[in-house]
């Protein structure tokens, strides 16, 4: 009945999968805020079903996770009881949803990066890990379309639709650059076959941003030497406020089964 | 007179009513009215439990909650579209919604406290609607009547996973989750039973209802299953319903129980409720946050329509 | 080590405490959210400065509760280790903080009932609790100036401040009746001595906030049957998520010492 | 020219310039600067620390925390006053902090993670500011270096409780909450010896404020002082400084240091550190969004005055 926190091991292989799981969960936790708060109710749905993927992506990763880390934590145990420090998502996911052109604007950077994360997993050396990004890679690739249309649609739309989608675009741009730093983890990572090295996949990633931002009239800020460090574990002020309310029930029910 | 007739024959005969057909202003109206009050039901019925989705306690309950309110919100697509064969848009009706001017089922005007709530809408509240819902997927108008299939087979499923997750808490949890189950129990039993809705004697529409096959079974004899179905059920899950009359009547072959509050009831449904004031101004501010993106997205459409047609 | 939650006996004396000591602390939970963002600098200061009375307050009386329940809870168990249902406050203090318009007309509805119910306080047969009164009615009634002093000025101000003012009103006003809703708490304490009925504070507060208002130029909205139950127990949603983050460390941190 | 002579005799003799004293222009804007830089760093600095006041773990630490921000903004208070008496209004002040033009301590641009942040702000960052402040005290300017006299009395206080509450936690606490503070402290260790400034060699602007009595000890000299008292007072809480290179030096007698990275300091200095927009954008929100409130104030206080006229 102990509910102190756990830790997990800083092997590198569980590090490389914590950051891809850590990363759906909190973005499917921001998504699910918009059900029932939707601009019209197909966005509800669509909303509601992408944080489902993602929850879905984040339940069998954090379960590899543990699995390869062979100290016993289940996807429950890696999400309610882990402190703040010992969460590897990127800082993006965890910024507050803001309007509706920061959420499309967010999903469509992510989006377009786990559809290129997920589509080298499909080879990656661990095959339980290969097997969840074969069916994620064909959920992402849904993902990527609604936030690009919405994206154009907003970028072509009206004054406002374009203002507050170039505002959406200076908060968030500075977060990309997080997602292509690297470390140990993904040295290993591509050593092993476990996975790419994610700043493998920028120039990719950089060519289709570009391609959107474009078509959306939009004007991309320049780069600076801000780097968010989530995945290293050191997060914004945003993610111990996410955390309290997500694992209260958890730390509150000590010894519950839900 | 002639089409009047005609109507009431096929009514009689237990035929559909289609979109295309001719059928008096008065059904039209009351049927917009019903359908719409229930598409409202749903997407007002997304918040409460919608508000326990960023709490849920474990990451399996997380995706079945997140996936019955999304399913909440498919029930509403369904049902706009079901009365706007009618001749009514969405947006009229959301612009009643949001004026006031039309209701949703008072049960969502109460607040859900605790996690074990969700479990209880999932069984009670639910398990009610189903009840009302069922006879519906018999109702004389098509389209309504095909939606309610859809809904009901979704909602058995909902409410079989809220009584799962009550049975889960009450067998498996500890002491503390079992007066939450409780807890829960008492403050939803009540506002359930109200669900359906006055008592017959006091309910002026409903003969109207019945006629069209609109109705199929009265407010009291729904309640009455409900209550005898679910008392059987708080048995196995091992929780006390928060009635002292209630007891089984041998002679009847039902279940007796107390008098309903039902100054609570109207109170509830002329606004007075717990949260209506909150539900309603959280709908609205929703819709109205949302204005620049459908603006955007018509906006977007119109530009278009041009190159489509110059391609 | 065990940090399930407690629960506190359903003594009538007791809860009469909970009730004065939650909604001081709620109230002082939300107004401390301002610090650092209040419309002007001064007004940064003043409203800390009530959320520290209102602690204060809080404090004093959780722990004489604790006392007179008699089962060794002090202050920080009751304030962090109780569950949702077993808070007393009243509902109108744990509504969101809204605009300053909001803040302001619920500290005007809050102090004017404090200011009653602790100048009564001062003669309480329990001597603790007299001795807290006779403190806290110095501090409310400078909160009540305060907030009255800014009624008047938003109601008499522009066009603007008016409009917000009077729906802050709409908004808050029909919180006020469970102030004064009466039930064998109030009884006991009553026949005790401890403190007056709550509702026999009503028509002292009625005439100040009716002099209040007609000053500020503010249409009062008429009574209806909506009754809250946060004093009984039965709160808003909104409370859940004031406790999930309060809490969050004490239930984090099992054992810690602080 | 005779003015500048008795200005300067004044400074060496050690005396204070008073605000209807004349100035060099020039000794105005760097004092303007410098004091409104240090108003901003207070009511920035609210918010980092403002950010546990929610979630502080006993109700004692959540009443210091709150008394704590809330000396910030009295300090604010003072020092905006104290360079209002050189002739530039709050509201021009703040202009310039919403606008980017003036600056604050960049100390304010890291986030606080962990409740035990909250103690290590006061233990290093308070400590640090002192050391930066207390010679200020000696200021040339009489308004500037009494309210320097009030802010560091209060800075010490903080100082001292931060230190005690970590100290709390390393004594008493759980092996978790050790954890806790030695993580904090090694996320701000280095950000607090980079509150000295760049090194005196790259300090261009120090010499000036040295010779006008505003400036009385140099950044090196300061970091020096903070690193030594430091240490030690790691050792008592049983922390590790997380430099390590940092060693008692005899034949200096003091502590060596590691080399530290000027390239983050100019990135969080120029704008790119983890909250700059963020700090910022919460500012510039809070004074938007009271407009309307200052605004009000304004105008009832214009009715006013005809009425007292009248009276």
């Amino acid at each position: 009945m102990a509910v102190a926190s756990i830790t997990v091991k800083q092997d590198p292989a569980v590090q490389y999968l914590l950051r891809i799981g850590d990363t759906a969960l909190i973005h499917a936790q921001r998504l699910a805020e918009w059900t029932g708060h939707a601009p019209q109710l197909e966005e509800d749905i669509a909303l509601a079903n992408m944080a489902l993927d993602l929850l879905g992506q984040a339940r069998a990763v954090l379960t590899r996770a543990g699995e390869l880390e062979g100290a016993g934590h289940d996807e429950d145990q890696l999400a309610f009881l882990r402190e703040e420090r010992d969460f590897r998502n990127v800082t993006l996911v965890e910024l507050p949803r803001g309007d509706f052109a920061v959420t499309v604007l967010r999903n469509a950077m992510m989006s377009s990066f786990f559809k290129l994360l997920w589509e080298q997993l499909r080879t990656s050396s661990d095959a339980e890990l290969a097997a969840i990004a074969g069916k994620a890679v064909k959920e992402v690739r849904y993902h990527q379309q609604h936030a690009f249309d919405w994206v154009v649609r907003l970028g072509q739309g009206t004054d406002e639709s374009l203002r507050r989608l170039q505002a959406a675009l200076d908060q968030l741009w500075r977060y990309g650059a997080e997602l292509f730093d690297e470390d140990a983890v993904d040295e290993h990572a591509s050593h092993t076959g476990l996975g790419p090295r994610w700043g493998d996949l920028a120039d990719a990633w950089d060519a289709e941003m570009a391609a959107l931002l474009g078509e959306a009239g939009l004007e991309v800020p320049k780069a600076t030497p801000f780097r968010s460090t989530g995945k290293r574990g050191v997060h914004s002020e945003h993610m111990g406020f996410i955390l309290s309310e997500m694992q209260h029930l958890q730390r509150a029910y000590p010894g519950g089964v839900w | 007179v002639q089409l009047q007739e005609r109507f009431d024959a096929r009514i009689d005969a237990g035929e559909f009513v289609e979109p295309k057909d001719w059928m008096p202003e008065h059904y039209r109206k009351t049927l917009v009215r019903q359908i719409s009050q229930h598409a409202h039901s749903e997407i007002v019925g997304m918040l409460p439990e919608g508000n326990w989705i960023s709490r849920a306690p474990t990451l399996k309950r997380k995706a079945i909650l997140l996936a019955k309110v999304q399913d909440e919100g498919g029930h509403g697509l369904y049902l706009y579209s079901a009365a706007e064969t009618l001749g009514t848009s969405r947006d009229e009706m959301l612009h009643a919604l949001h004026t006031g001017k039309a209701k949703y089922s008072s049960i969502f005007n109460y607040p859900t406290l605790t996690w074990a709530d969700v479990g209880v809408i999932g069984w009670l509240v639910d398990g009610a609607a189903i009840m009302n819902q069922v006879p519906i997927c018999r109702c004389s108008y098509g389209p309504y009547a095909r939606a309610m299939i859809r809904i009901c087979r979704e909602e058995s499923f909902h409410q079989r996973q809220g009584f799962e997750s009550l049975l889960t808490m009450m067998d498996k949890g500890t002491d503390a989750q079992r007066a939450m189950v409780q807890d829960a129990v008492n403050r939803w039993w009540w506002p359930s039973i109200m669900m359906f809705g006055p008592p017959d004697d006091q309910s002026p529409n409903s003969a109207q209802s019945m006629r069209w096959g609109i109705k199929r079974v009265s407010n009291d004899e729904l309640r009455q299953r409900f209550i005898d179905a679910t008392a059987e059920q708080a048995k196995v899950l091992g929780v006390t319903l928060p009635d002292p009359e209630l007891r089984w009547n041998e002679e009847r072959g039902h279940h007796d129980f107390g008098a309903i509050d039902w100054t609570e009831f109207w109170n509830v449904v002329n606004g007075h409720g717990p949260c209506n004031k909150e539900r309603l101004a959280e709908r609205v501010q929703a819709w109205d946050d949302g204005a620049w993106v459908r603006e955007a997205a018509l906006a977007y459409a119109a530009k278009q329509e041009p190159m489509k047609e110059a391609a």
